[in-house]
């Protein structure tokens, strides 16, 4: 079991922790552990490091002292408060600095780290082949110390750049799943080879892992998905999903005349890029913030959306926000279509959008409010009392998801499950 | 046992079914014109048959005036004799007609107007007479009411809606053709068997100009998704918010909830009725011989009545035989004999249902729009209040 | 008999009313209840009537251009339909002995009519001692003398009843919220403000305040919260279904309750209130009684029907886009009466269902058509 | 809720503070808008059917303006009228309305603000808008910035609201903008570089001091100025002493931050909130309409605050229909976005209309489609016509059939007959006597107009009487500034620039701009950069705009050319194929044709390749040469004649181009029979198959081996096998005449049009190369 694995599992079981103490209702029980330290500062200082320190698990610590705080008001109160809506969110993987790079990180590594950090490369797919195109390097570039060979070594290599990228901006399902397939091919790799052709096998394997599980896998998505678009249709999209965009090129390519509903929401803004793409293609667009869906879900004839990572029961954890709008479209019978690659299945279950997750940074850093307002107004910073949260994702139950559409088919999202195995991938 | 004759009266007559909706009440009219001779003097069923004649006036408001008329002639001396003439009146109407919700409504309303009247004048005679003014001067406004209603239902109804109505309702007809004048309507109607009054419906409305397709019962989740909302006629609004109406009204709301489309009902006020039903089976219309079950033609009775358990397996049969038949009947009118349900069978299924307040979105009367608990505040108002 | 037109002076004042409205320059429902009564107290007080039809009629006659000059804001047709209920009730008590009509004719309708729910006629103010004596021809303005200080006090209702709106509804706001409790609401209603704050005397809460784009008001409300102690986090409206698994409630505050118990609220209030259905989270709706209109949704799912311009939403430098795309920037909600638990209005808590009855005992029926 | 409001609110004014007064110039001092402005103020023109005026006193009332001096010149006694019988006369309206006559002598903006100094109305800081402005900007919040700045610098006499917006937005005029250079913290304006759209400007030059005095600078060619200026007293002064400034910003802002004896300071207001432009040009008219229709001017919108007296209703898809449903829609109409319908008006079955605005009373007749476009009050739209991104003034009468192509401008009035066909940014106004009768507007320019209308009317209406149906009371206005600069330019103010200011949908219809024709002296504002760039007060950049655009010209033509060609390809083969799907009338198909070919200008040839191939490739290959003979017939017979529609009939070049498209195509084995089809169709003619015949080319010379050789070689013997049959049985000689005949006319009118479409694209590429090359061009 490798450091990354770990390194998950804790998080994971550290999650588990933090909701099951958010989960048990009687105040003064959440009271107790809440107060934390009194010490803990309710300055404003910079949110980011702060969080993150208090991320690494302050919430077991809570200590005793929450009543006492709770009787005297004021300050200690405060803090209870606080700590309290911190241990809600405290186990969210947050936003840190990248941390300076432990072991001997590859450059290219430390540079997508940053690329990653300021979210100049996002989304699910984008982050896995930039991640796997950069092991090809390293890999390339890593040579085996004397007496050790490629196989053991190589895995413990490669988990220090992982650490080092983890550190940056949590890791991403189809990141981890890519990276455990690496690793299993890694020490699969027999050990007589000559070390260079050693790593060209591998980098030849990760290649074909992005062709086979990623590009092929779109193009196969987009193909069917595509025949779920008729002329005339009404199609919604929330925020922008690499693959529902082919999808929607495309059937207009294949001469379907449909229009799109781009609705979109902060903190990323990323329907706006979406949209400039569309009307590009000349696809007659409306677009519109999420608020204002339940104006238009009347006139949707088919909802479409992608995931970050879908878990066994078929839960959609995706984009924040997409949630809402399945909601919104099961209440009024529209169909709501994830399109998703098979390599973003996660195993296991997830409950609800707490047990994992992750905060955008703070400010405007999408510079997503339009002009007409001072930017100042609208980009609070944190404090007294004041936090601003900005979670990534949340989980779409499988009651309000009409149909997956993968590239082994399309599925209803309970019998996600059946897939993994159907794929032979060992877990 | 007058329901029981009147049950088995029924079959004969497939006339009678009619009853059931107060749109075809002069259809009865023609129907059943035997027993008539049976009453001598004053026959207020008579009478109530006779004002049923026309086609604007419906149960409830037959009623009242049939009583009206009794009251004309009834020779009571004091208030108390002329209320229990009255009840006794009214018990008999319910007694001769087939499906009594809608004339009980009209009756109890004008009985309980007639005991609250104050009497304060001398010679009761004088009463007498105020009283049959009053009734008449009511049918005549009563008339006022469906354009009323219609007027109120017209901000409902979108430019360019789609609209699912059942069967046939005098009511909505008016309103639809009044909307028809300033928006762009078209609209779905249910076939409703086994009277096919969706037929009646679909013509007028096409006469009209309105864009009309008829549509199967059977049909109408399939529709609903098309559809802006659903309006519907009534027979009675009942108590509870609720409401009662030719069957079928029941699972088009039910649809219709499931799909969030509003559900709308019109009633002219004398549709009021102080009635609760807890459910389907306790409406005034049921009776035991509705759904029960046929006796197994080949097999002699007496064993049968020995074990009842017999009686399920054959149901399957029937069931099947009913659905196969409404969806040919509505595929191609003239279905072939043996397909279509026998007057038998038609006679154990009910002709009213009632449909829960919670199904229902609005109900637009003469007295304002209400909501389903409006009803039933309404209601208590009026007879409690 | 159409009422002599009144003075310049306050017709100068409905005119500039009228045009604020309609510029949108008077804003949030309670500032135009506001600005409505004052201008009708003008109105009453120049007013020269010798009957109460007259009287009625001047007063709806403002209020025709008033709701003309913005009919998208209903509280102004409220506030003139309550002046015009207190008009009748204070006339009704007044002229107890001369016009004693209801009684007299009875007949079936009538009967039928006393479904309606209102209020059983006001407790007979014994000192009805003033008598009125209408379209008296050799003194035309005793009408007018006798009735208008009962008017002006019963406007000085309506308006104290404005001022003390927000007290009266955050009377029970330490009953509906309690210690540890995570309350979340949307943009910023000042209702809602002042309900969580006095709160936040008794309990100590957490808030999570959604933002609610494109106005954004949100940020506003959290400043404000949390300066009043309230520990608070600002979260943008895509995160309100991943947070409301762990909210206890939903408060939010309306634009306009309808009569069918639903209402016009800012936009983001029907996702919040259909994210807690999904949850069964309690949805707690804020709303002073003259937010109470006698309407119905007639724009069936789509929204109150008032947009704002597209500008906040897609900046309008962005010109190419401009050009090409269509933008939707609904002000309202309309949240259905099966979202919403509770009421909480200035007098007493209620369900949606009995909105209705109480809007029937709060407005005479003739007057929902101004 | 509503931000907009939000803005409002706080400023409720009509308390203490002095009186904040506007000055608005009614007149445009141009005439863009001929015909539709010919006895019509433009102020006066209805936008989303309120006029203009009235949106300009709503936008200054919106900012708590309270007096108002009305500038008026041309129909003068219209405007008064108008607002004495406007709802802002009235005492409640809050504004104090003065309508100022002047003389008619002012021609410029600049005299006008002359005639403001000698009546010496100004009391203190005012806002100087033109007739033509919407806008929900809060200029009060200008005027307090103006003020306070006034306290601390005298000399900042002047305060110019813009708009950011990008370069290519609709609403940003691409006649005249310009590039503002702005002092980032003090927003002061540094320098102005009027652009105008022709000749292209790729350079703008800024004066090394501005450099040098500010280190912080912003240089922004993205700004829509909104003809919005807060101006301080001095102002009309300074006009009255500097005699020969005649345009506000080319002129005054111009020599004010030039000149070095004035030592004033200009400076700039970038409006974030809020809505501000102006309508300059019928392109922006057309923008302005679909903005306020898509609300980007809330709450100045029709269901909320519209200045006209009908109140809208606002629909799903910002529909408007006014609120008193006494608009008749028939059922199967079909109304699309953006549209803006008047009280009483009908539309009858399957009629379209979309992102247009229909005046009072108006009715579309059964089928017909509108689309982008204006109609003016009690517009009758016949069955079945088309109108397309035009304007259309009221009373309109449009006779059945009738296409009007986009960028066409119909004045009040004016009956099309049935069947009418007007080629793009065709101007129709209705015939007058040749004698103007004075009193309504006599100025002698007027006059002049009338004259030249009427001599360029003879040819102009023999040449194109084609497109104007029977009994159509009609005047088509000349297509181009008369030639030999005869002195007209009144009446089309500055050709070229006015083309980037027409309304019209694509980017290449104020693409055919002619380089040949000098910039005109004319006295409108709209090329008076030309003009002025010889006497402007500083040299240096005069020269820029005429010597470095010729360069950039050459170069863009190869450039463009292939982009062109394969772009009308597509276009061509679209359109067709929409033909053919939708079985359009011929000549409409013809018509769409020419448009298109016009608006990327190829030769004739090619639209001749294009339909042939069209025709040849939409046959179906049947099995058994009958049921194919039918199928040829069905098809040439149908579409057959569109080769000759599209005029310049050249048989030889028809034949020619069907053998190389079938030598080419899997319709090979049917050239012959298409061929005889096309025969038979008077398509092509015997001689002309036997010079085909006779040409080398035809045998496949010059090709180098290969299969098309072949196929042109079997082609070519296919065609000798038909003239061996041709010598055999005779052929009649007149019909062939006749079609000739037939095909010169439509040629000419091709050569008309063909002509003025030289040298497109070079316009057009420039138009895309100036934003970046006046950006790099500052940084030297």
């Amino acid at each position: 079991m490798t450091k990354a694995e770990r390194r998950e599992l804790q998080e994971r079981q550290r999650a588990a922790k933090a909701t099951g103490k958010t989960a048990a209702p009687p105040p003064p029980v959440n009271a107790k552990p809440g107060a934390s330290r009194p010490s803990q500062p309710p300055t404003p200082a910079s949110p980011a490091p702060k969080r993150g320190s208090q991320a690494r698990g302050t919430a077991p610590a809570g200590a005793t002292t929450g009543k006492g705080a709770k009787d005297a008001k004021s300050v200690a109160e405060d803090a209870v408060v606080r700590s309290r809506g911190l241990r809600i969110f405290s186990h969210f993987a947050l936003q840190r600095t990248v941390a300076h790079a432990k072991g001997d990180v590859h450059p290219a590594i430390v540079h997508l780290g940053l690329m990653f950090a300021e979210f100049k490369v996002s989304g699910a797919n984008a982050r896995c082949i930039a991640t796997l195109s950069v092991f090809k390097q390293v890999i390339q570039d890593y040579t085996t110390p004397t007496h050790n060979t490629l196989t053991r070594h190589l895995n413990t290599h490669l988990s220090v750049q992982i650490s080092h990228l983890v550190s940056a901006r949590p890791m991403a399902v189809t990141m981890g799943s890519a990276i455990r397939q690496l690793k299993l091919e890694i020490s699969g790799s027999d050990i007589d080879l000559p070390e260079q052709d050693a790593k060209d096998a591998l980098c030849h394997k990760i290649d074909n892992y992005i062709r086979d599980r990623i590009i092929i896998a779109d193009q196969v998505i987009q193909e069917t998905a595509t025949k779920k678009i008729h002329d005339g249709d009404v199609i919604l999209t929330y925020a922008r999903s690499s693959v529902v965009e082919n999808v929607l090129l495309e059937a207009w390519e294949e001469g379907t005349r449909f229009s799109v509903y781009v609705v979109d929401s902060r903190p990323m803004l990323e329907g706006k890029r979406l949209l400039s793409v569309l009307v590009a293609a000349s696809i007659p667009c409306t677009y519109l913030l999420l608020p204002a869906l339940g104006s238009v879900i009347t006139e949707i004839s088919t909802v479409f959306v992608g995931a970050h990572s879908i878990h066994s029961n078929g839960a959609v954890y995706s984009r924040a926000g997409t949630a809402l709008v399945a909601m919104m479209a099961k209440q009024h019978s529209v169909p709501v279509v994830v399109c998703c690659e098979t390599y973003k299945f996660s195993e296991g279950v997830q409950l609800d959008s707490f047990t994992k997750n992750e905060l955008a940074p703070n400010g405007d850093l999408f510079s997503s409010f339009p002009l007409t307002r001072p930017r100042g107004s609208l980009t609070l910073q944190n404090q007294t009392n004041l936090e601003i949260l900005n979670p990534l994702y949340d989980l779409t139950p499988p009651s309000s998801i009409t149909a997956v559409v993968t590239e082994v088919g399309v599925i209803p999202p309970d019998s996600i499950s059946s897939i993994p195995l159907a794929l032979g991938r060992q877990v | 046992m007058a329901v029981s004759t009147s049950d088995i009266a029924s079959p004969a007559q497939p006339g009678a079914f009619t009853t059931s909706s107060s749109s075809s009440r002069s259809i009865l009219t023609h129907s059943i014109p035997e027993d008539e001779e049976a009453f001598s003097g004053f026959d207020i069923y008579d009478s109530y048959r006779r004002i049923l004649c026309d086609p604007q006036i419906s149960a409830p408001l037959a009623a009242i005036l049939s009583l009206t008329e009794l009251v004309e002639q009834s020779d009571a001396g004091t208030m108390f004799e002329l209320v229990k003439a009255l009840n006794d009146g009214a018990e008999a109407l319910k007694k001769r007609v087939h499906n009594p919700i809608g004339l009980n409504a009209g009756s109890e309303l004008f009985i309980a107007f007639v005991t609250l009247f104050p009497h304060e004048s001398a010679s009761f005679s004088e009463l007498r007479t105020e009283l049959v003014r009053q009734g008449q001067t009511y049918a005549t406004e009563a008339l006022q009411f469906r354009p009323k209603i219609a007027d109120l239902a017209l901000d409902f109804i979108k430019d360019d809606s789609v609209i699912l109505t059942h069967s046939y309702s005098r009511v909505v007809m008016q309103a639809l053709l009044h909307a028809h004048q300033r928006k762009r309507i078209s609209v779905y109607v249910t076939e409703a068997r086994p009277r096919g009054l969706g037929i009646k419906t679909y013509e007028s409305l096409t006469a009209a100009g309105i864009p009309c397709t008829v549509v199967l019962d059977s049909a109408v989740a399939y529709v609903m998704d098309q559809v802006d909302f659903v309006l519907v006629g009534s027979e009675a609004v009942v108590e509870s918010g609720g409401l009662i109406n030719a069957v079928g009204s029941n699972q088009m709301a039910i649809i219709a909830k499931a799909e969030n489309k509003p559900f709308y009902a019109l009633a002219e006020s004398y549709k009021f009725h102080r009635l609760f039903p807890l459910s389907q089976y306790d409406l005034p219309t049921h009776t035991p011989g509705i759904l029960s079950f046929t006796q197994p033609p080949l097999r002699p009775a007496p064993e049968l009545v020995a074990r009842p358990s017999v009686s399920p397996e054959t149901q399957p049969v029937l069931k099947s035989s009913i659905s196969a038949s409404s969806a040919m009947a509505g595929l191609l009118p003239p279905a072939p004999v043996q397909r279509t349900m026998t007057a038998e069978q038609i006679s154990r299924n009910p002709d009213v249902d009632y449909t829960r307040p919670d199904l229902i979105s609005l109900v637009f009367s003469d007295v304002g729009i209400l909501t389903p608990e409006g009803v039933s505040q309404y209601l208590v108002g009026m007879f409690a209040g | 008999m159409a009422p002599e037109s009144h003075s310049s002076g306050s017709q100068r004042a409905v005119e500039t009313l009228a045009a604020k409205l309609r510029r949108r320059q008077v804003l949030g429902s309670r500032e135009t209840a506001l600005e409505t009564v004052l201008v009708l107290r003008q109105v009453v007080s120049k007013a020269r009537f010798t009957n109460i039809h007259q009287l009625v009629e001047i007063i709806r006659g403002v209020g025709r251009k008033l709701v003309e000059a913005q009919p998208k804001e209903h509280t102004v047709g409220n506030t003139v339909r309550k002046l015009l209920h207190h008009v009748r009730e204070e006339y009704n008590n007044a002229s107890k002995g001369t016009a004693a009509s209801a009684a007299n004719v009875f007949s079936i309708s009538k009967f039928v009519l006393q479904g309606q729910p209102r209020k059983q006629v006001t407790a007979q103010k014994a000192e009805s001692a003033l008598v009125l004596r209408e379209d008296d021809p050799d003194d035309p303005d005793s009408f007018a003398r006798t009735l208008k200080p009962v008017l002006m006090e019963a406007i000085q209702v309506i308006l104290d009843e404005l001022e003390t709106v927000y007290e009266n509804i955050s009377k029970s706001a330490k009953d509906h919220i309690h210690s540890d409790e995570i309350i979340l609401t949307i943009g910023k209603s000042h209702t809602v403000e002042t309900f969580l704050k006095s709160a936040a005397h008794y309990h100590n809460f957490t808030v999570i305040v959604a933002e609610s784009g494109p106005s954004y008001g949100g940020h506003d409300m959290a400043q404000s919260l949390s300066s009043a102690g309230v520990s608070t986090f600002l979260v943008p409206d895509s995160s309100i279904y991943a947070l409301m698994s762990r909210v206890n409630k939903v408060i939010i505050g309306a634009h306009a309750v309808l009569a069918n118990g639903g209402m016009y609220a800012i936009t983001g209030s029907l996702l919040a209130a259909t994210a807690a259905r999904a949850h069964s989270t309690p949805v707690v709706v804020c709303a002073g009684q003259f937010k109470l209109t006698p309407l119905w949704n007639l724009y069936h799912e789509y929204g109150a029907l008032d947009f704002a311009d597209p500008s906040s939403v897609l900046g309008f430098e962005e010109g190419d886009l401009v050009d090409k795309v269509d933008v939707v920037n609904p002000f309202y909600d309309y949240v259905r009466p099966d979202l919403v638990d509770v009421y909480i209005t200035n007098d007493g808590d209620h369900p949606p269902p009995s909105i209705y009855r109480i809007i029937k005992e709060s407005y005479d029926d003739e007057d929902n058509e101004l | 809720m509503a931000p907009k409001a939000a803005a409002g609110k706080e400023k409720l004014v009509d308390d203490d503070e002095e009186v904040l007064q506007a000055v608005i110039l009614a007149d445009s001092f141009n005439k863009r808008f001929k015909p539709l402005t010919a006895d019509k103020p433009r102020c006066l023109l209805p936008i989303c059917n309120a006029p203009l005026l009235d949106w300009t006193l709503e936008s200054l009332a919106l900012a708590g303006v309270q007096e108002v001096f009305v500038i008026c010149r041309s129909h003068a006694d219209q405007i008064k009228a108008a607002l004495q019988n406007s709802k802002w006369s009235r005492p409640a309206s809050g504004l104090k309305i003065v309508p100022i006559l002047t003389a008619r002598e002012t021609l410029s903006p600049g005299d006008a603000m002359r005639d403001i100094y000698t009546h010496g109305i100004i009391a203190g800081d005012f806002v100087l808008v033109y007739g033509d402005l919407v806008s929900n900007v809060r200029i009060d919040e200008v005027v307090r910035v103006h003020k306070a700045r006034r306290r601390t610098n005298k000399d900042a006499i002047m305060t110019i609201v813009v708009k950011e917006a990008g370069t290519t937005h609709r609403t940003r005029s691409r006649g005249e903008s310009a590039v503002f250079v702005l002092d980032r913290d003090t927003a002061e304006c540094l320098h102005y570089e009027p652009v105008s759209g022709y000749p292209p400007k790729t350079l703008a030059r800024i004066p090394r001091e501005v450099l040098d005095e500010h280190p912080d600078i912003e240089i922004r060619n993205d700004l829509i100025d909104c003809g919005i200026d807060v101006c301080s007293v001095e102002v009309p002064s300074l006009f009255q002493d500097n005699f020969d400034y005649a345009d506000i910003r080319r002129d005054f802002v111009h020599g004010v931050l030039t000149s070095d004896l004035l030592m004033k300071n200009i400076h700039c207001y970038v409006a974030r909130e809020g809505y501000a432009a102006r309508v300059q040009d019928t392109r922006s008219y057309d923008a302005i309409s679909k903005d306020i229709l898509s609300r980007w001017t809330f709450p100045l919108v029709p269901d909320d605050n519209h200045p006209g007296d009908v109140a809208y209703e606002h629909l799903r898809g910002n529909k408007y229909l006014p609120k008193d449903n006494s608009v008749v829609l028939s059922r199967t109409c079909k109304v699309g976005r953006n549209t803006l319908i008047g009280p009483a008006s009908q539309i009858f079955a399957d009629a379209q209309v979309a992102a247009s605005t229909l005046g009072a009373r108006c009715t579309v007749g059964a089928r017909a489609v509108v689309r982008d476009s204006y109609l003016g009050d009690d517009v009758v739209v016949g069955a079945g016509c088309v109108i397309e991104n035009s304007i259309v003034g009221a009373g309109v009468h449009v006779g059945a059939g009738t296409r009007i192509a986009r960028g066409a401008l119909v004045a009040d009035g004016v009956r099309l007959g049935a069947g009418s066909r007007l080629l793009p940014f065709e101007r129709v106004s209705r015939r007058r006597p040749v004698k103007e009768d004075g009193e309504e507007d006599g100025a002698e320019e007027e006059e002049s107009d009338d004259d030249s209308e009427i001599e360029e009317a003879e040819e102009n209406q023999t040449q194109l009487s084609s497109l104007l149906g029977p009994d159509s009371d009609a005047f088509v206005w000349p297509r181009k500034s008369g030639k030999g600069g005869n002195e007209d330019e009144d009446e089309l103010e500055n050709f070229n620039n006015a083309r980037l200011m027409r309304l019209g949908k694509f980017r290449d219809d104020f693409a055919d701009l002619d380089l040949s024709d000098p910039g005109s002296v004319t006295s409108s504002s709209g090329d008076s950069d030309e003009s002025s760039d010889d006497d402007s007060v500083i040299q240096n950049f005069s020269p820029s705009s005429s010597t470095t655009s010729l360069p950039f010209a050459a170069a863009a033509i190869s450039a463009g050319e292939h982009a062109k060609e394969s772009e009308f390809r597509s276009e061509v083969r679209q359109s067709l194929e929409r033909a053919f799907a939708e079985g359009h009338a011929l000549d409409n198909a013809a018509v769409e044709l020419k448009t298109l070919r016009m608006a990327s200008n190829v030769p004739l040839a090619r639209v001749r390749e294009a339909v042939v191939e069209r025709v040849v490739e939409s046959i179906a290959l049947v099995d058994g040469a009958g049921p194919q003979r039918v199928e040829i017939k069905r098809w040439v017979d149908r579409w057959g004649p569109l080769v000759r529609l599209i005029g310049g009939v050249d048989g030889v070049e028809t034949v020619s181009i069907l053998q190389a498209h079938c030598a080419g195509s899997s319709r090979l084995p049917l050239f012959g029979q298409i061929l005889a089809a096309f025969y038979q169709n008077d398509i092509v003619e015997e001689d002309d198959i036997r010079a085909w015949h006779a040409q080398p080319a035809a045998k496949g010379a010059g090709l180098k081996e290969g299969p098309q050789l072949e196929n042109m070689q079997k082609t070519w013997l296919v065609g000798a096998r038909m003239i061996h049959q041709f010598n055999e049985q005779e052929s009649s000689e007149e019909e062939s005449s006749e079609a000739e005949e037939s095909g010169e006319g439509s040629e000419e009118a091709e050569d008309a049009s063909e002509d003025e479409d030289e040298d497109k694209e070079d316009e057009e590429d420039e138009e895309d190369e100036d934003d970046e090359d006046d950006e790099d061009g500052d940084k030297e």
